[in-house]
């Protein structure tokens, strides 16, 4: 609060912590304000980029914790596209948001996964996915062989089991971060919108951001990604919840296979193409593609390419009755998902979607939203 | 008035510019009319050869002792004509331009009227004319010699200038070693020590026999004027001769201790010392205010080069030019002032410097309070732009640059210490920008405050640095290990003097005005005198010493030539009219004019050399005793006379 | 006098310093500007050197306006403050034509830059205007029967 | 007797030539414009005094013409410096003025009559002059020389060509009172002997539709720093009445928007140092030619660095109300049915992007160094010329012997301009006068 | 020995004064008496106009003519006596510049009627009579009428050269006795100084011989103005250095600085110097001067020339009437005098 005579301690460190999370550039930054100014959120939304940039330049934790800012990023590119001194705010703001998610994490887990090299996350994952594995091909292996043996696809839920005991973990841990995260988020703020006006204020907010962004190329080009992604683990969600309630549902071959392949192409080529592309960045590449290469872009999508593919793969393998290879498929499809899950989807770079419906939230409650 | 005016007056049609809206034969014809005009003519171009021939063939046929050429503004052919009047033998000065192009052919449109005012304006110029005086230019001996004030990097480098250019040139510095400030700055830039800078140029300042230095030594009096200045300098006993092998015995049995100012404070000194490692001369010296003469370091010198029984001495040096270097003093925080001297771990940017320095007492470590803080605040504006009562108002120019560069240095060396600058505007101006993205790159933090200004606590837990941070509008608390106060600087402690001895005048700031701060930026408003460093504000190092340069290039023009013309339109008193009532003495802005004593009268007295011309002293003047020649009384009351008609006789 | 011809046509002395306003004169000039032709130039080289006998002495002769003319203070003056020094001598001056009841606007202390060759019309302009509304000074000095 | 060529004929220049010449050294000022001056004969007040640009600088001007010893070589560009300190051979080339400059006397009657008229560069486009011109008002030297491109006579339209029996025109050579036109006048190459070299070069303005976001030449009331001074000048367009191009109506509030161009690593990484304080001052002519005037400057730093800035910053506010807002600017559209300007920025006071509407916005662009140049000096990365060693060797460029001062060698401001030509001179000097002093700097 | 030279003395709009100063000769009287005839002098003896009419045109050797032109018979006197003399000497400050009655011009002469016979505080005119032409008394007594003819008043005060032509001028309110023995010396030694000229004092200003002058600061600066009825002067201490309008650097020297002995600034009665045009001109001028402010610190010197509630009566206390400006602009013929009054 302005004029108060109460005065907040900073945290010196957390510039090097965010530093180390990808925000290299974060003291480059000398507060000139284009990058809230050239956003194209800020013509609907009023926050500050470049304050939730200087709070983390001196430190001022609890502030960051509660900036709804970084989360309300689109990283549509354009501030960086426009720093005068070329320090990336959309990298800085994503350093941010790791920084934030470690957090807003009480089990301590995304402050290892965020913030550890890539190999050692490399190594975590594949310890996990061993385990996994080990479960698949050692524990359940005679009752996988006994299914192929059956030459059906049939609710398999002790196999499920394992996934989604993970899977409730995951978002049970997923629910109270994005409790404490609602909770640092809603401190010093008032809720003076209605509920129904706020998400008229988020719809018609993303459809206008969005709708702007998708006449740039290299915007559009990354939204198509994205939305591919989005509709891929959407349907991919659907399915696995269609396949434990309503196993019947897979019988209506036609539909439920075009589902599965929609999911898994959709998932493949969102997740392959922008990892194609870090991986061959050259001269030409958008330089979205080569500054995100913090290792946790590289695991959110190397995590999700496999159980993608996998997914495929049963399918293509099941059709063309090749059984066991369809099963082997699934058990790694299985293996592959419990790493994700427990890893990516609980603490990983997937946790925005609940991060950042939980800022839009605050945000529409709390009057950020400019306008009616 | 000894001869009775004869005037020639030339109408100029230039082409149609003029003859276009004056008919400027009945011009002619009307100032044939006026008194003591013998002959008017007109031609299409007065300042074309054959326009000139013309005035020059009147002159030697009509035996003309004054003419008036109604032409163009003066501004443009004044100098043409003149030098075509004393061509034919006539003194320059009796020609009187009438400018009846840009006042009145190029203004108006109405032929009559023009016509008509071009004859009064014809008819002002030949009343002016008829009261001209010949006017001669002078020529006065000029000293080619410098007396360079203050041994900084600015005055070495105007003496450098001036001795290699054929100057002798004294370096005058009241320390007991030239070097000034800039040899006690630790870098100056991030690739660049202070101290070697100055060792660098002490050694050509060695090396060139038409400089001398004079330390411990101070102007006392100015007299003379520019070209011919007397310069009393006292030379203050050093004790210490060159026979000096700075073996440092003579410092161990010191018992005076005082503290060092070489250092800012930060340890102690004897009363016989060396300043600083490099000094120059490389001898020691004995701080004459605070030696006690024991003697002590007299037994102890086993080379016989300290003599107490040395006397200061008074000396006259005859110089042709002052060049003004005495730099700056730094801000002086008061006690309290954001913690000033009520905690070890705060310090003053100049500390810092000192620390930061190989040559300091800590080895270029920064230790303060016995330990390498972990985290060190900066805190800008301390004593400018309005921050504290104490402050003043301007920015000092030079510490932004020098907190960001020691920032960056310590960053370099301690990777790991938070580096925090708390400032109101980053002045990095011009290329220094890059070094204040070098700051960003590598991690300083910067923290900017507006009117509510930082306050220090110091309690038992450390210290900390409340803070009003204006692009996030919240108070934040800081927590450090040390301060550096980035302090300003002040006009030097002993201006006073200076400027009673050379008699330069302050502007509202405090630092010494210059004559004109666009154009005249190294030259005092008194001719001879010239200004480098930071005598007329804040500068940094280099601008400093390109100062000296510039100085000196301003010395060089005036006594290249080794004498000075002074231009004869200037104030001369009629001895026989003045009373003395020094009014003129208070009005002069170039103190050309004092009160000297003729048979036992006060009379004013001008010393040609300084007068620029003016006139203001002519219109002060209760008496009419001083005239402004030119531009005397008379002329111009016969001028605005003749506006109407009328006459001024004498 | 001018005024049998039918319109009064004031004659306006103006002492110019030389650096600011006579360049200024000089520009308006140059620049082909127009103005009425009723003022009459004096250059000195500074404002601080016009004395206010030339003032008194051009109304005693029939001057209907003057105006004294200088440098912008602070700083534009070519000797320092020599327009410090007009300055107040005219502002004293004024209190002597109030008292001797001349009406104010004919006189006029302006500062020209040499650069504003059109603010020297205006000037012009305006003054003409004025003193020609209050119409002649030189009756007003004599006494009248 | 040596000489030291001055390449530059800006103040920077004047005054190194002043010095020299005063020494008694022969001094050739090359400038590529008719005449001297620079660009501070454009502006119509300086900071922070206010005084008045022209009447400081004419005098400087003026005083060139009084030494005999200094040759001003005008509309010329130096081609190529050969040789070593003390023997520099130097090749300029004299563009054709098509005026016999030795005959022409400025009495400016071809102006006049000149039926071709051309937008005035002097007035940055603001007002028109014709194809023979006198550069402005108080040039030095005052001549009038064509603009060959827009000549009816050197450049004819081709139709007109086809059509004329005879050469065309002429209309300038007819009226000319003192027969100073020279259609046939071809370019020259003067070959000259130095000494030493000054490069007073200077600066150019940064173009700002390098940053389109900023509709500088598209929306007819953005105006660039210069433009507004020329506006705002006695002697400029519109005699100092601040207008808008686009209705000729007083403006109500004037935006001032800094580092356009300066302190952002995709344009100009430098700060341009002259930009805070002009803007100041700009916006107290403003205040001062039209009081109801709402000026704002927006701002990252105010760098009021120089002696007696930070007062006049600190007048501004207090005397002239001129509000400071801290942002940068990123965008500024026009509004059709007003010709209005909103300008885009976040107010780093308050935190979030605003949009405010102004009648007229100004740039303070930032300059670029006038470096390419046929001279075999170094550069630095931001495209100044790179100094030696400016601690030792004050305002020595690489190569020994020639000397660089003024916005050519760093931005900086008039003063520091002056400052340094005038140690320019002082070493110069050195080497034209051949002094010798048995010291390093010299003789090793 | 040939005949004595003839000496007139007249007096105009006079307050005996200079008169005074004559006396005041003392022991040199006698001297004078010896070396000149007294032909006319109406303040000692009773001489009548017709007696200066009888003698012949340039009889008389010298006029010495005091006091300022007010009325009609001034002027017809002093013309009778450039007629009848050889040589017209305006004796002190009234005669040669107008003098304090000069002041008068201040006002149109209805304005400085009213004010002397009716405004001044210490008149009592319940009648509001004023001067007239002819006042026609009624004596009751002795039941006839008299007839009082006034001399008619001229609309402004002049001095004695703007009504004939002066010779010379001697200065001083009055001349001091050794100014006036200085210039009969003069005059009598026969070696007649150039016309017009002003005699028997000096030439420099008043500041040359002023015992003060040595105590000037080297700069002559002041902050304010002050007047010797407010502010106490330091003895020993220039007076104008102090901020007290003293005149006396414009002033002609010859009194040996009498005022100033007494602590006083000098007034200016011996008047201004050969180049000088105008007298008060010349004095705004170095007053303005000597102001220390820049015209930024626009209240500073508005508020120290305020603080002088009447400038002109100081910068011209005595010559006002010689000024380029002499009167107030727009004098008119007074209405308020009538032609007859009988009471």
């Amino acid at each position: 609060m302005v004029g108060g005579t109460e005065f907040i301690s900073i945290n010196p460190n957390v510039n090097r912590e965010v530093f180390k999370l990808g925000g290299k550039s974060l003291l480059e930054c000398y507060q000139c304000g284009s990058c809230t100014a050239v956003c194209p959120l800020s013509e609907e939304l009023d926050v500050s980029f470049r304050r939730a940039i200087r709070y983390t330049q001196l430190g001022v934790e609890e502030k960051i914790l509660g900036d709804i800012s970084p989360w309300s990023c689109n990283l549509h590119g354009d501030c960086t596209d426009s720093c005068p001194r070329g320090a990336s705010p959309s990298e800085i703001l994503a350093a941010i948001r790791r920084y934030q998610s470690i957090k807003y994490d009480w089990t301590g887990i995304t402050k290892w996964w965020n913030g550890s090299s890539f190999a050692s996350k490399l190594v975590g994952y594949l310890v996990i996915f061993g385990l996994s594995l080990l479960l698949y091909f050692g524990f359940f292996w005679q009752s996988i062989l006994a299914y192929a043996s059956t030459g059906k696809l049939v609710v398999l839920s002790e196999l499920l089991i394992p996934v989604a005991v993970v899977f409730v973990i995951s978002l049970a841990i997923l629910a109270s971060n994005g409790y404490r995260a609602y909770k640092f988020m809603i401190k010093d703020k008032k809720k003076e919108v209605g509920l129904v006006k706020s998400l008229k204020h988020i719809a018609s907010f993303f459809i206008k951001v969005e709708s702007d962004a998708m006449k740039v190329g290299h915007k559009r080009e990354r939204i198509l990604e994205h939305t591919l992604i989005l509709i891929g683990l959407g349907l991919f969600i659907l399915l696995g919840i269609l396949y434990v309630l309503v196993p019947k549902f897979f019988e209506f071959k036609v539909i439920s296979r075009l589902l599965i392949y929609v999911a898994s192409i959709t998932l493949v080529i969102g997740v392959g193409s922008p990892l194609m592309k870090r991986i061959t960045a050259g001269e030409k590449t958008h330089w979205y593609y080569k500054k995100f290469t913090h290792p946790t872009d590289w695991m959110s999508l190397i995590t999700l390419l496999p159980p993608a593919i996998m997914l495929l793969l049963v399918f293509v393998f099941y059709d063309l009755s090749m059984l066991s290879h369809a099963y082997i498929a699934f058990a790694l499809f299985l293996s592959f998902m419990i790493p994700f899950i427990l890893l990516e989807f609980a603490f990983g770079k997937h946790t925005h979607w609940l991060y950042k419906v939980i800022a839009y939230y605050v945000g529409a409650r709390t009057g950020y939203f400019r306008g009616d | 008035m000894t001869e009775e005016p004869r005037i020639g007056v030339y109408v100029c049609h230039c082409g149609f510019n003029i003859a276009g809206t004056v008919d400027v034969k009945k011009v002619a014809e009307f100032a044939k009319t006026l008194p003591n005009v013998v002959v008017a003519k007109d031609y299409v171009f007065m300042c074309s050869e054959p326009g000139q021939d013309l005035i020059k063939a009147d002159i030697k046929a009509h035996n003309l002792n004054r003419v008036v050429v109604s032409a163009c503004s003066p501004s443009l052919h004044e100098i043409t004509f003149r030098t075509a009047v004393s061509e034919a033998g006539l003194n320059k000065y009796l020609l009187e331009m009438a400018n009846i192009r840009e006042h009145c052919s190029w203004v108006h449109h109405d032929k009559e009227k023009a016509t008509e005012k071009a004859k009064e304006i014809v008819r002002m110029a030949v009343a002016k004319a008829r009261h001209l005086e010949p006017l001669q230019e002078l020529e006065v001996k000029a000293e080619t010699s410098a007396l360079v004030l203050g041994g900084g990097v600015a005055g070495m480098r105007a003496a450098l200038e001036l001795a290699n250019y054929g100057f002798n040139v004294y370096l005058v510095e009241k320390a007991p070693t030239i070097g000034g400030k800039a040899a006690l700055i630790g870098y100056v830039d991030p690739k660049t020590k202070g101290a070697e800078i100055v060792s660098k140029m002490f050694d050509r300042v060695k090396d060139c026999p038409r400089i001398q230095v004079l330390t411990n030594a101070e102007l006392i009096q100015l007299s003379g004027f520019a070209g011919n200045y007397i310069a009393k300098v006292r030379l203050n006993p050093r004790y210490v001769n060159e026979k000096c092998t700075l073996c440092g015995e003579c410092e161990e049995v010191c018992p005076i201790e005082v503290s060092n100012e070489y250092n800012f404070g930060l340890n102690k000194r004897k009363a016989i010392f060396l300043p600083f490692s490099n000094a120059y001369p490389p001898y020691y010296a004995i701080d004459y205010r605070v030696c006690v003469k024991c003697g002590e370091c007299e037994k102890v010198c086993r080379f016989g080069a300290i003599s107490l029984k040395e006397e200061p001495k008074v000396v006259d040096l005859k110089v042709g030019s002052i060049i003004i270097a005495t730099g700056y003093d730094p801000y002086r925080p008061f006690k309290g002032e954001y913690g000033y001297g009520l905690h070890q771990n705060i310090m003053t940017l100049f500390q810092l410097e000192r620390l930061l320095d190989p040559d300091s007492p800590t080895k270029g470590e920064l230790i303060v309070g016995n330990k390498i803080p972990k985290s060190i605040a900066f805190i800008q504006c301390v004593g400018s732009r309005n921050t504290t009562p104490g402050a003043k108002e301007y920015c000092s120019r030079m510490c932004c640059t020098t907190a960001i560069n020691s920032a960056v240095k310590i960053k370099e060396k301690y990777p790991d210490m938070n580096v925090y600058i708390l400032y109101k505007d980053i002045m990095t101006y011009g290329s220094d920008e890059t070094l204040y993205e070098e700051a960003g790159k590598k991690l300083v933090q910067f923290i900017k405050f507006e009117e509510k200004i930082p306050k220090v606590s110091i309690t038992p837990e450390g210290l900390f640095i409340d803070v009003f941070e204006y692009t996030i509008q919240e108070n934040l608390r800081i927590p450090v290990d040390a301060i550096v106060l980035s302090i300003g600087m002040l006009p030097p402690r002993d201006i006073e003097e200076l400027i009673a001895v050379t008699r330069v005048s302050c502007g509202g700031e405090g630092f010494v005005r210059e004559a004109h701060l666009k154009l005249a930026p190294v030259e005092a408003p008194t001719k001879g005198i010239f200004l480098a460093g930071c005598i007329t504000g804040p500068k940094n190092i280099l601008e400093s010493i390109r100062m000296g340069s510039a100085a000196a290039a301003k010395a060089m023009s005036l006594l290249s030539k080794g004498k000075l013309t002074i231009e004869p339109m200037i104030a001369q008193v009629n001895e026989e009219k003045c009373s003395g009532c020094a009014i003129c003495v208070g009005v002069c802005p170039y103190s050309a004019i004092s009160i000297k004593k003729v048979n036992g009268d006060r009379i004013a007295y001008v010393e040609k050399a300084l007068c620029m011309g003016c006139g203001t002293c002519n219109a002060a003047c209760p008496s009419g005793a001083m005239q402004h020649l030119g531009f005397k009384d008379i002329q111009l009351l016969a001028q605005t006379r003749a506006v109407f008609g009328g006459e001024m006789n004498v | 006098m001018s005024e049998t011809k039918g319109e009064f046509e004031p004659k306006i002395v103006v002492y110019a310093c030389n650096w600011c306003t006579y360049a200024a004169t000089d520009l308006a000039g140059t620049s082909r500007m127009s103005y009425p032709p009723n003022v009459r130039i004096i250059r000195v080289m500074c404002s601080g050197r016009i004395d206010p006998q030339f003032v008194l002495q051009a109304f005693a002769d029939g001057a209907d306006g003057v105006i004294v003319a200088g440098c912008h203070p602070p700083a534009d003056c070519h000797y320092i403050e020599g327009n410090y020094k007009a300055y107040r001598r005219f502002e004293l001056f004024r209190k002597l034509l109030e008292t001797m009841g001349i009406e104010q606007e004919r006189f006029r202390l302006e500062w020209i830059s040499a650069a504003e060759a059109s603010r020297w019309v205006q000037v012009v302009n305006e003054m003409v205007t004025q003193v020609k509304k209050l119409g002649p000074l030189k009756p007003n000095l004599e006494v009248r029967e | 007797m040596s000489s030291v060529l001055i390449v530059g004929g800006g103040v920077a220049g004047i005054q190194a030539a002043l010095d020299l010449a005063e020494q008694g050294i022969d001094v050739y000022i090359v400038d590529k414009a008719p005449s001297v001056g620079g660009k501070m004969a454009y502006l119509d007040k300086t900071f922070p005094t206010l005084d008045c640009a022209s009447c400081i600088l004419a005098p400087k001007m003026a005083a060139l013409l009084r030494y005999p010893n200094i040759k001003l070589i005008m509309n010329s560009e130096v081609q190529d410096v050969s040789g070593r300190a003390g023997n520099f051979k130097v090749k300029i080339l004299k563009k054709p003025t098509y005026v016999d400059w030795s005959k022409c006397n400025g009495c400016g009657v071809c102006t006049e009559k000149c039926p071709t008229k051309v937008p005035n560069e002097y007035n940055m486009g603001l007002s028109q002059r014709r194809a023979i011109y006198i550069m402005f008002p108080q040039a030095v030297p005052k001549r009038a020389i064509i603009d060959a491109e827009h000549c009816m006579r050197l450049n004819p339209p081709p139709k007109a060509k086809e059509k004329a029996k005879g050469p065309l025109c002429g209309v300038c050579e007819r009226n000319c009172p003192t027969k100073a036109i020279r259609y046939d006048q071809q370019p020259e190459i003067l070959e000259l002997n130095v000494s030493a070299v000054i490069v007073a070069t200077g600066m150019e303005l940064y173009d700002p539709r390098n940053l389109p976001e900023l509709g500088y030449g598209k929306y007819q009331n953005v105006y660039t720093n210069l433009e507004f001074e020329r506006l705002v000048s006695a002697t400029g367009p519109t005699n100092g009445e601040i207008v808008r191009k686009s209705d000729g109506k007083h403006p109500k509030k004037i935006a001032w928007i800094q580092c356009v161009g300066s302190r952002d690593i995709r344009f100009n990484h430098y700060c341009s140092a002259y930009c805070c304080m002009a803007a100041t001052k700009q916006a107290i002519l403003a205040k001062e030619h039209l009081p109801e005037v709402q000026c704002t400057v927006y701002y990252m730093d105010i760098r009021a660095f120089g002696k007696g800035f930070n007062e006049f910053l600190e007048r501004a506010k207090k005397e002239f109300g001129i509000n400071y807002i801290r942002g940068k600017v990123v965008r500024i559209d026009e509004i059709p049915e007003t010709k209005n300007l909103k300008i885009v920025y976040e107010d780093t006071a308050e935190s979030y992007m605003k949009a405010d509407e102004y009648d007229m916005v100004v740039l303070s662009v930032a300059i670029t160094p006038n470096s390419k140049l046929p001279l075999p000096v170094e550069l630095t990365k931001d495209g100044f010329i790179q100094l030696k060693d400016p601690y030792l060797d004050p305002v020595s460029t690489t190569v020994e012997g020639i000397f660089v001062v003024g916005a050519v060698a760093g931005a900086k401001d008039i003063p520091d301009s002056v400052t340094e030509a005038s140690a320019a001179a002082a070493r110069a000097a050195l080497i034209a006068k051949r002094f010798s002093c048995p010291t390093p700097e010299v003789v090793k | 020995m040939s005949e004595k030279p003839k000496v007139a003395w007249y007096w105009c709009a006079s307050c005996g004064g200079c008169e005074e100063s004559f006396v005041d000769l003392a022991e040199r009287l006698l001297k004078v008496f010896e070396a000149v005839d007294i032909v006319f002098c109406p303040v000692a003896m009773d001489f009548k106009r017709e007696d200066v009419e009888k003698l012949p045109d340039g009889s008389i050797t010298v006029a010495l003519i005091n006091g300022g032109i007010r009325l009609k018979e001034h002027e017809e006197m002093v013309k009778l006596l450039r007629k009848k003399s050889k040589i017209v000497i305006a004796y002190g400050a009234c005669s040669a510049w107008g003098g304090i009655p000069g002041l008068a011009n201040l006002y149109n002469l209805d304005e400085a009627l009213e004010r002397k016979y009716l405004e001044v505080p210490t008149i009592e005119n319940p009648k509001e009579v004023l001067p007239t032409k002819k006042i026609i008394v009624n004596i009751p007594e002795a039941k006839m009428k008299a007839e009082l003819e006034l001399p008619e008043p001229l609309p402004v005060l002049l001095p004695l050269d703007k009504v004939i032509d002066v010779d010379y001028y001697i200065p001083g309110c009055p001349p001091t006795p050794d100014v006036f023995w200085n210039a009969l010396q003069a005059l009598l030694s026969g070696n007649l100084p150039p016309k017009g000229a002003i005699v028997g004092a000096s030439n420099r200003s008043l500041c040359d011989e002023c015992s003060l002058n040595e105590t000037k600061p080297e700069k002559v600066l002041v902050k304010e103005f002050k007047r010797p009825d407010k502010a106490k002067p330091e003895p020993n201490k220039c007076l104008l250095a102090q901020g007290f309008l003293c005149m006396g650097p414009v002033t002609r020297g010859g009194c040996t600085a009498l005022c100033i002995k007494g602590n006083m600034p000098c007034t200016g009665c011996f008047g201004l110097l050969d180049g000088i045009v105008d007298y008060g001109g010349k004095a705004i001028s170095y007053f303005g001067s000597i102001l220390d402010y820049s015209p930024v610190e626009d209240k500073e010197i508005k508020k120290a020339f305020d603080s002088i509630p009447d400038w002109v009566g100081t910068i011209y206390k005595y010559s006002l009437a010689s000024a380029k400006l002499s009167h107030k602009a727009g004098a008119k013929k007074p209405k308020r005098i009538k032609e007859v009054v009988e009471i």
